[in-house]
């Protein structure tokens, strides 16, 4: 499978696992069938995520990407972390294989998910803020 | 948790060259360096030796050695069984194979291929104990079948197919039986005339012998188109120069493992039967495939809110290597097309694990994984929204 | 006549494996037994290796890794490279390929069954010298050519063919060239881009790798349907778990013979040109095959009068191993096509003997068979009533 030393490190070692008592946004992606479900845990305090946890269903490369998104966005402003790109999440885990990159792309939308429920819980309609959730482009299996 | 400890518990995908094998092949990867067409000395010794191991094969299958050709493993022998049949009988009219839907890549893909040719195939389901029914295989027979393909013993779930009933009836209704015997070479026993079987593939690998050899069983009289053309080698009907060591190293490994057959497939269902007995007492998880019409090495769970992937990676991290049916390992999005097609819904076969043992395995091996696995399966359920989902809405 | 001394001379037919393969492959046959598709270390690092042997092969012919594909050697390669491209074009209607008739059976048995399938084969002559003209192939290629296949250098009489004039050609042209390398790979220079050779086989046991292994190089772009379906390995092109230690093999052998090309291929020059002058002497002998295009190791020497399985035996009694053009040897009738096809009359073709050096051959190994072989064909001329009618005709 060839995944690089970074990938197994966040694999072995995920950061952030578990889940948030105290959490007010709670974003789910991803379907069972296809071996995936990501579930992002986020606490925003005047605008900052200060702290994050995941809980993931799926391969080596989707514990990684979660793992390793959770890092990326905690401590950043919401601005900050609806900015996270499934790209940047492959750059920082030093590459994935090409048949894993959906599993990034999961990672984008679970912190995505997380804010928009975030603005919904505050009353706020979360679609022109955090844009199109959308799915999985990998298959096309529906819920 | 014990101290690490490796075991390797996926025989079923590959085994280790045993010593023995190993021993016989250096000769002819050192001076028996001749090659068995030529006339000189150097050359007729390769050709005994080839000879020799043609013969080794034949009397562990229960055929004569001219019914033996050596291939590059199992899949170019059932490539060229079902391609070299189908392509025969295409020219009298009959164009219809049956197969069943749970066979391994190397019939099924080759099935489709034909498909695409303009065969027609039926894919016989399979119970959901993994049992293709005999009574199918009997409605499923036209006029103009040419050929029944099914698998001896299924790779995934291990499960053994009626074989001697099977090949009576093709006997009977005059359609060729072929059997992908690769899991089942060396683990159970076999006799080709008595269960009339008319192709047979297996390949070296799968029984502590070299990758890249295996062989095909073709009754006397079956004259198959050929698949890889050019010398005269094995009879002018597969060209090639010998894999003169590999050949050998099949002759050995398949001898070793039928001289030892009863002894050996005792210890194994033991060692089985433990790890399956241990492991089932998890919540939530369920042994696919029959428990008694099984290969003597095989084991397969199911663990509900897992992905197999990362539970393989985890295990191997702890020393063991296994497999899975899930989709995620092999980067296509389906999982296995063995678990889906004994009915387990898509997210419980991605949460397969398969654990297959050997003559290499030992009582240690299991202990360790019984004590590795269900803390394993904890931990990665901790972390599962899956899991926590089955857990609430139970 | 010096004593016994043993030469293997016959390296054109197989190699004996060289330490350094030898070493790079015992590791994948003893710890390194992972399959390579499964994603645990074990299986991970027998993956890494067959990469890094693609890589290899890649290397020595100027092509990109994902452009070689292993096989089972040069007679599958041969196969795959010709049935495929022939089954493709014929869905476009071109069903016409360009062939020579002095290639290797694997080709020309290949090109027998496509035609009985109904494909058109156009057999392209060769000069009393061996070589195939490039304004043939040009005057040849039709609007339904699908296929121009000719061999790099010819296995019995060595012939050097104009691979990169017939390159351009057929690029020109839009037809696809395949080009049989077993006996070019590692004894000349290749670069597949700069030739414009769309696809090539080759085998291992050529080049002191091992029997049962070889590679066809598929130029990207060009998608051949498979011969062996099944598994995903070889990026779902071919079917079959992968002989690790023999491709392994395979890389090494292939990088060490290129790396050292020019140095290797100027001894066996010098070698095979001493045997030359050494041998033509004899009376009524004659060189087959062109002098200067030819491959460094390749000697072979028509002898009048003499029947080349009587020669091959008395020299193996003499503890030297050869090969010969004779019907004799092979078990068929007619002696060998490659001299037919350079115009040798019959019962000249049956007298060639040939002598095919490798790195493993000596100085001092020339120099015996100088010592023996005049002697033998002496005395296989005393005993021959064809030698005597020769003799009192002239
Ligand atoms: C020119 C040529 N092509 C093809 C082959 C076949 O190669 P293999 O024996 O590896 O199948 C050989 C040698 O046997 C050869 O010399
Ligand atoms: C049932 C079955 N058939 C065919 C094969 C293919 O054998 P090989 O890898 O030797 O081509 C395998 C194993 O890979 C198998 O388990
Ligand atoms: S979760 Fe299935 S491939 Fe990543
Ligand atoms: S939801 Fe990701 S592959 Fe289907």
């Amino acid at each position: 499978m060839l995944y690089s030393d970074k990938v197994m490190d966040h694999f072995t070692n995920p950061r952030n696992v578990g889940e948030l008592a105290d959490a007010n946004g709670i974003g789910e992606v991803g379907n069972a069938k296809c071996g995936d479900i990501m579930k992002m845990y986020i606490k925003v305090d005047k605008g900052v995520i200060t702290d994050v946890k995941f809980k993931t269903f799926g391969c080596g490369a989707a514990i990684a990407t979660s793992s390793m998104a959770t890092e990326m966005i905690k401590g950043k402003t919401i601005e900050d972390a609806l900015k996270l790109t499934n790209k940047a999440v492959v750059e920082a885990l030093e590459g994935l294989p090409p048949v894993k990159i959906h599993c990034s792309v999961l990672a984008e939308q679970a912190v995505r998910a997380a804010v928009a429920d975030y603005y919904k819980r505050l009353g706020i309609d979360p679609g022109p803020i955090v844009g199109e959730i959308g799915d999985c482009h990998a298959c096309s299996h529906d819920e | 948790m014990a101290e690490t400890r490796f075991v390797y518990a996926d025989n079923a995908a590959t085994t280790k060259i045993s010593d023995a094998v190993f021993d016989a092949m250096v000769p002819w990867l050192k001076e028996g360096y001749g090659n068995p067409s030529s006339i000189y000395r150097k050359g007729d010794e390769a050709a005994r030796a080839v000879l020799k191991a043609r013969e080794q094969v034949a009397a562990a299958l229960g055929a004569e050695p001219r019914e033996i050709y050596f291939t590059s493993g199992g899949s170019e022998a059932d490539n060229w069984a079902i391609k070299g049949v189908a392509h025969t009988f295409a020219k009298k009219g009959k164009k219809h194979i049956i197969t069943s839907v749970f066979e391994h890549h190397a019939v099924l893909h080759t099935c489709d291929a034909l498909r695409k040719e303009g065969f027609e195939i039926t894919y016989l389901p399979v119970d959901d104990m993994g049992l293709v029914s005999v009574e199918d295989v009997k409605n499923a027979i036209r006029e103009d079948t040419a050929l029944v393909s099914v698998m001896y013993a299924n790779n995934e779930i291990g499960t053994v197919q009626p074989i001697s009933e099977i090949g009576a009836l093709c006997h009977e209704r005059k359609v060729l039986f072929h059997t992908d015997a690769v899991q089942a070479v060396g683990n159970l026993p076999i006799d080709v005339k008595a269960q009339q079987i008319d192709l047979l593939s297996l390949s070296a690998h799968k029984i502590h012998g070299p990758k890249g050899v295996g062989a095909l069983y073709c009754r006397r009289g079956i004259l198959l188109p050929n698949l890889i053309d050019g010398g005269g080698q094995e009879g002018g009907h597969r060209a090639g120069t010998e894999n003169v060591a590999g050949i050998v190293g099949l002759g050995v490994a398949i001898t070793k493992a039928m001289e030892t057959l009863p002894e050996r497939a005792a210890r194994l269902r033991a060692l089985r039967d433990r790890l399956i007995d241990g492991l089932l007492p998890i919540e939530r998880c369920r042994l696919n495939g029959d428990r008694e019409k099984r290969l003597p090495g095989n084991v397969n769970i199911s663990f509900e809110g897992v992905e197999g992937e990362s539970l393989l990676l985890t295990l191997d991290a702890h020393g063991i290597c296994a497999s899975s049916g899930s989709a995620c390992t092999s980067g296509s999005l389906d999982p296995s097309h063995v678990l889906l097609a004994i009915g387990l819904p898509a997210e419980v076969a991605h949460g397969s694990l398969r654990l297959s043992l050997s003559d290499d395995t030992s009582e240690e091996d299991v202990d360790y994984m019984l004590s590795v696995i269900p803390g394993v399966i904890e931990k990665l359920r901790a972390m599962s929204p899956l899991w926590e989902r089955i857990i609430s809405e139970k």
